[in-house]
């Protein structure tokens, strides 16, 4: 009782869902990409993108780096903060030192630094398992947000140890605005998210997944268990960095590694947890439940009672209450919102059958 | 090439001062199938873990297809074509019969990282290859109607088949089954047996299995080993086996 | 299946573009009260709950004690009442940017004049963000030190007391005692510091001072959150400094006082820095703290003339947003009076030049800039002794640059040092505004002209 | 040499404090395999509950008493609405069940107990005693001793008392345990009331060397390094592990931290951690687990 075999870490995985005819998910697809790329950018206003809906893309892919991890390969891991600060140093200094090179290269060699690093960490992997390997993965964190802090030459010696992005532009197109900088995420994400359900569905992810699922059998059976690991890591990480650049340039402007701090860790933890271990659409779910969970019980509570209770309590009751709801989900909706998700479409279907 | 496929010398294998397997040695011809008999605890498990590399013997080796070697990484094991299914089955049950089956595969890959993410380069045409390989193997042990159900949600009689299918879809050339027909009715053993055949014939698999129910044995494989408390105590074809007064009492005496 | 998925996420994001859709609508039927507005809208970025909140609470009590003195008592600034509301950010960034992006659009047609993020992280994520907003960032004794070249930064206001003079004044003092700033030569002054980019930032002064004065600057940094420091307080014991300037921030300054006495050092011989010079940062040390000094723009005490009608207006009225009144004239209550007075004062300044309407962040930039809190006008206040004469332009967003000595006599605060204590500017002031160069050419800003 | 001999002390008995917050984490985990992440809150919401009775001016020990009701109390509801649902579940699930667990004590004790910083006096003089001219604190040595007192008197409510015997028991085998006739629930109740406890005396301790306020919740991060040298079942090895954590940090800062700069005792001691991890995966003092195929 001392391990969790990655196979525990597996139970969250939900069953996978029945294909549907190409032709209507292509239309969705193309109705979709126009919503989010063209309707978003004209409807919504500075606070929706900057506050609400760069945040949420991010938090997603953070989620959907950390999935592919311990969602898919089941390799649990505490080190998101960390893996993510490398990604928003690396790019920093790349668009620092190499200004020639594009911004979105600069953002793929980040992501691949942070991949190697993340690649490094997971050499525990290779004899740690379970809850002490969560446990390992803090070391990471700790020594990464030390390092950042410590080492001015990682922040081009500013003052103040934090690093601010230089002029976003592709191209010539400025894209320091809210549009640009929500077009750049959600550009980054979705190419992301398309490549990273490729993977989760080649050689690749059934590695992993074998992995997860009982890896003694799957290293019988021939499948390189050790590899796989570290590719999962390597990948994770590459995800997680990208992340954390977009965190730092796109969302905060500026940064320095106390913004990747456990608690960053933590919550993109409770975002898959939340959404759905082995799941693509949960990352979505998780995040948007974690940004929106906050700002909606603020609105609901501070608007009809807010002069009634002081503003104090106030956050202490949020507080108290989100972490009631994250027990809650964790006895009801093991599997998360998802599961949930998936449950409702089939109660509709079952509806809306003849 | 003929010859014996695997050649065991003098193979000990001991836990904790418990003696395993005591300088066991013995032949398995190629494209036979062989099966390992013996009471609880007279090391079967043991001998196929150390044939494909979970445990290290002690002493003695172990040579197979000609060449010698002493411990193997069982992933190296399954590289040189040696197929194993699990008594406890060790399937990846949150995946669906043809990603078990298709995980099977995944020693022969030749693709990389790259090649998965972005569907370029040898993916995509592996990927047709792999799926039809599968699919036959599906076909063969009559699955195909279990093809995308979860393995979990399947009866034990069917995981056990597909733990089969898992194993034969890499093709190889020594497979050894763990109580392949542990826990199941007649019907299910008779079935069972089968598939055995049909993958020995058909595939020209070599077979090491172990089994407990003597009829299903003798019926189904050329050649018998028996083994009590790591001793080997009869070796031969069945009726030599059946006939040897040290088995029968070492074993046959003691019916389960 | 793939594409399954990615229908998912489609659909999934389409609900959130209906939800902006939603919040669009919504801002837009704010928007329409634009020209009647006769309040001045003013929010307050708040941490009420996580580990600083101690340090908060007073703060925004001195801040809306001193706008609602404003409110009931003078009807207003020149007759606009102030309405705030608050927006907890748990001293995280991430939180004060949703804050920020939150409010800066105003309230019913109400622009925002003045931000205080309330947060030094915040601060400097929220830099470059201001600027765009055209909303001024007030923050008083913290903050990006450049940033007092507003030719540089044109929205940041470093106002008061920076952190290089809060480190030029320590060592002035130090002087003071040692009897001239002759006598600092060979003298040892530890920095013990909360290793973070606000734990930094008196590093080059310090350096530079050590350098002019010929002392020795002995830099030992406290991981956060300095909940032990058995290790930092061994060294000192074996450095043997002669005074410890104690730059904490939270949890880390009580155990600090507490883990000196523990090895022996001298507690009235440290200095603590502006977040370690409150009643909240000394009175969990107990008796041990009795005699340690704190340097502070923000003197404690509740007999100055302000308090005198805060108390009869406010506190007596129930008015009060102090839930402790022990807390009344305390050094972080102070900190908030004096943030509401700069603010009001700005807002004045702006109105009297461009008419008595609620001001948006551009005219309250002007404000600023033009602010100057004379003897004279701090008297009417009824400030005096309690802010320091100010003076802001362009080229200098802090102004004042004094803090007041306090020693600790286990009950209350007593100012020890004779009056304001100043710091070097004129010597630190060239090296700022180098550093801001440095940061408007990596930026590629073109520096304002200082004349207008 | 006096330097490094006082640093090792002066670390070895900072680790002490440490030690007290583990042995709450060992004891949840032997009892329930759970890591507990709301110990940290649980310090805190004693510390807190002990502090504003005091301020009431209630008699210590009263005080005391009150606290420990309200800690089993505490224990008693955590069972029945979070662990009991979650039985059997994987132990990452009730690690995350209990990261929530500490938001909901966090938030309502400071509902209840407000957010700001009290000083709590336990009238232990803290001014350095001088063994030759190593300088030794007070207080520490207080902590030292009554660390002691605890594990021994832990040690023998675990040898002597049926609830003692059968979470030995369930360690390995939760059917053995049920057999010696106590009610798994009823045990995880006791043993987190007993967490409880150990709670109250860390957050008296840590309460008294730094002010009770929200920061207490923080010890939980170097009780982990502990655990993990330690192993996450073993007193004893809860003892050796802050002892190896507190001095191993102390030294590294003076003497690794000049090098890199300090506050290298951030990561200093998980470095440590991994390494223990390495050579022995299930910590100095643990039982390993075993893997069947």
């Amino acid at each position: 009782m001392t391990l969790i075999s990655s196979a525990e870490v597996a139970d969250f995985a939900p069953a996978r869902a029945p294909v549907r005819p190409r032709s209507r998910v292509w239309i969705g697809f193309a109705v979709a990409a126009l919503v989010v790329f063209v309707g978003v950018p004209l409807l919504a206003n500075d606070y929706w993108l900057n506050a609400i809906l760069v945040p949420f893309l991010i938090l997603s892919l953070a989620g959907l780096g950390l999935n592919l991890l311990m969602g898919y390969a089941g390799q649990a891991s505490l080190g998101t903060g960390g893996f993510m600060s490398v990604g928003a140093y690396a790019t920093y200094n790349l668009l620092l030192r190499l200004p020639q090179l594009p911004l979105p290269v600069s953002l793929l060699l980040g992501g691949v630094i942070a991949g190697l690093v993340g690649m490094a960490a997971g050499l525990l992997s290779l004899r740690i398992k379970g809850f002490y390997l969560v446990a390992s993965t803090l070391a990471t964190q700790f020594f990464l947000e030390w390092l950042f802090n410590q080492f001015g030459w990682f922040s081009n010696y500013s003052t103040s140890s934090s690093i601010s992005a230089p002029r976003l532009a592709i191209l010539g197109h400025d894209l320091s605005g809210p549009v640009g900088r929500y077009l750049l995420t959600l550009s980054a994400v979705t190419i992301v998210t398309a490549v990273a359900i490729r993977l989760v569905h080649s050689q690749t992810g059934r590695t992993w997944m074998a992995i997860r699922d009982m890896d003694t059998a799957a290293s019988v059976i021939g499948i390189p268990v050790a590899s796989g690991k570290l590719k999962a890591f390597f990948v994770s990480s590459l995800v997680i960095g990208i992340a954390g650049a977009l965190w730092a340039f796109a969302y905060l402007g500026t940064v320095d590694a106390r913004s990747f701090n456990l608690d960053r860790s933590f919550e993109v933890m409770f975002i898959i947890i939340l959404g759905g271990m082995g799941s693509i659409v949960g990352n979505y779910l998780g995040a948007a439940f974690m940004v929106l969970l906050p700002i909606l019980l603020d609105h609901v509570i501070s608007g009809p009672l807010g002069g009634a209770i002081d503003a104090g309590q106030l956050e202490n009751f949020q507080k108290a209450l989100f972490g009631g709801l994250i027990i809650w989900f964790l006895i009801k909706e093991p599997n998360g919102l998802a599961a949930l998700l998936s449950r409702c479409r089939q109660w509709l279907a079952r509806r809306t059958a003849p | 090439m003929s010859g014996p496929i695997l050649q065991l010398r003098d193979v000990s294998l001991s836990f904790k001062g418990i003696q395993a397997l005591n300088a066991l040695s013995f032949d398995v011809a190629r494209g036979e199938i062989c099966a390992l008999i013996g009471p609880n605890g007279a090391g079967k498990s043991s001998l196929l873990n150390v044939i494909n590399g979970v445990y290290r013997a002690d002493s003695g080796d172990v040579i197979f297809d000609q060449q010698r070697f002493v411990r193997i990484h069982p992933t190296r094991a399954a590289r040189f074509g040696i197929g194993r299914t699990f008594q406890h089955n060790a399937l990846f049950k949150r995946l669906s019969v043809r990603d078990n089956v298709l995980a099977g595969l995944i020693r022969h890959s030749r693709t990389t990282l790259l090649e998965h993410a972005f569907g370029v380069g040898r993916d995509r045409s592996e990927t047709r290859e792999f799926g039809r390989r599968a699919d036959d193997i599906i076909a063969f042990l009559e699955l195909p109607r279990h093809r995308d159900a979860i393995v979990s949600t399947l009866p034990y009689g069917v995981q056990k088949r597909v733990d089969l299918a898992r194993a034969l879809v890499g093709r190889p050339t020594l497979l050894l089954l763990d109580e392949p027909m542990a826990g199941m009715n007649q019907d299910e053993k008779r079935e069972m047996s089968r598939f055995i055949l049909d993958a020995n014939r058909t595939l020209k698999t070599t077979i090491v299995l172990i089994e407990h129910d003597i009829g299903v044995v003798m019926g189904l494989s050329h050649h018998v080993v028996v083994l009590d408390y790591g001793r080997k105590v009869g070796d031969g074809t069945p009726e030599e086996v059946r006939n040897n007064p040290d088995v029968i009492t070492a074993y046959l005496g003691a019916v389960h | 299946m793939s594409l399954q998925r990615t229908f998912f996420h489609m659909q999934n994001l389409r609900r959130a573009v209906a939800a902006a859709t939603v919040g669009l609508s919504f801002a837009a039927s704010v928007a329409a009260f634009a020209d009647d507005a006769k309040t001045q809208y003013f929010p307050l970025a708040t941490f009420r709950v996580g580990a600083y909140a101690s340090s908060g609470i007073p703060v925004w009590a001195g801040e809306i004690d001193y706008f609602r003195y404003i409110n009931e008592v003078e009807g207003g600034i020149n007759g606009i009442k102030l309405v705030w509301d608050e927006c907890e950010t748990n001293w995280e960034v991430e939180k004060g940017v949703e804050c920020y992006e939150r409010v800066k659009g105003g309230k019913n047609g109400s622009p925002v004049p003045i931000f205080l993020p309330h947060g030094d992280p915040i601060s400097k994520a929220l830099t470059e963000k201001s600027v765009a907003d055209k909303i001024p960032l007030v923050t008083i004794a913290y903050g990006r030190t450049e940033a007092i070249d507003g030719r540089v930064f044109p929205y940041s206001f470093p106002t008061v007391f920076s952190f290089w003079s809060e480190a030029s004044s320590a060592i002035n003092f130090i002087a003071a005692k040692a009897g001239g700033k002759d006598k600092l030569k060979g003298l040892k002054i530890a920095t013990v510091y909360h290793d973070s980019p606000y734990g930094k930032e008196t590093q080059v002064p310090l350096a530079f001072l050590a350098k002019t004065y010929g002392f020795e600057d002995i830099q030992i940094p406290v991981p956060h959150p300095g909940n032990d420091q058995s290790a930092q307080w061994a060294k000192i014991r074996q450095l043997k400094p002669d005074w410890v300037f104690l730059r904490g921030w939270g949890v880390m300054t009580p155990v600090a006082i507490k883990t000196a006495a523990k090895v022996g050092f001298p507690v009235d011989h440290i200095i603590g820095g502006i977040w370690s010079g409150s009643e909240e940062d000394v009175r969990p040390a107990g008796a041990v703290a009795k005699g340690y000094l704190a340097i502070t723009p923000f003197p404690a005490g509740s007999n100055f003339e302000i308090h005198q009608k805060l108390k009869k207006y406010i506190l007596d009225k129930g008015l009060s947003d102090l839930k402790d009144p022990k807390s009344f004239g305390s050094v972080y209550y102070n900190s908030g009076v004096d943030e509401a007075i700069i603010a009001v004062e700005a807002i004045r300044t702006a109105q009297a030049h461009f008419g008595v309407h609620p001001i948006n962040g551009e005219e309250a930039q002007w404000g600023l800039e033009h602010l100057d809190l004379s003897e004279k006008r701090l008297a009417e206040l009824g400030a005096t002794g309690l802010e320091q004469p100010l003076k802001l332009s362009v080229q200098d967003h802090e102004g004042g640059g004094a803090g007041k000595v306090l020693q600790w006599d286990g009950e209350k605060w007593n100012v020890v040092s004779d009056g304001w204590v100043k710091s070097d500017r004129d010597l630190l002031l060239p090296l700022i505004y180098e550093r801001a160069a440095a940061y408007a050419k990596e930026k590629g800003i073109v520096l304002r002209d200082a004349t207008n | 040499m006096n330097f490094f001999v006082e640093t090792l002390v002066g670390g070895l008995l900072a680790g002490v404090m440490y030690s007290l917050v583990a042995i709450g984490f060992v004891l949840v985990f032997k009892a329930s395999g759970v890591f507990n992440f709301a110990q940290g809150s649980m310090v805190l919401c004693a510390a807190l509950t002990f502090v504003t009775l005091r301020e009431k001016n209630i008699d210590f020990w009263l005080a005391a008493l009150i606290t420990l009701a309200i800690m089993v109390a505490i224990a008693i509801a955590v069972e029945r609405v979070v662990l009991r649902p979650l039985v059997n579940q994987p132990q990452i699930t009730l690690f995350m069940a209990t990261l929530g667990l500490s938001f909901v004590i966090e938030g309502l004790s400071q509902i209840a107990m407000g957010a700001s910083v009290h000083e709590l006096d336990l009238g232990i003089v803290d001014t350095p005693i001088k063994f030759g001219d190593i300088q030794v604190s007070q207080f520490d040595l207080v902590a030292a001793a009554t660390a002691g007192v605890l594990v021994v008197a832990l040690s023998i409510f675990f040898s002597k008392t049926r609830v003692g015997i059968s979470l030995r028991a369930i360690a390995d085998d939760p059917q053995a345990a049920l057999s010696i006739g106590i009610r798994l629930q009823t045990l995880w109740q006791i043993v987190w009331g007993v967490a409880g406890f150990v709670s109250l005396v860390a957050g008296l301790l840590w309460g008294a060397r730094q002010g009770v306020q929200f920061a207490l919740t923080l010890v939980v991060l170097k009780a982990l390094p502990v655990l993990i040298i330690g192993g996450f079942t073993s007193i004893t090895g809860a003892i050796v592990g802050g002892l190896i954590v507190g001095a191993g940090d102390s030294l590294a800062e003076i003497y690794l931290g000049g090098l890199l700069g300090g506050s290298v005792s951030t990561w200093f001691a998980y470095a440590l951690a991994v390494i223990f991890l390495l050579i022995r995966p299930a910590g100095l003092f643990g039982e390993a687990a075993i893997e069947r195929i």
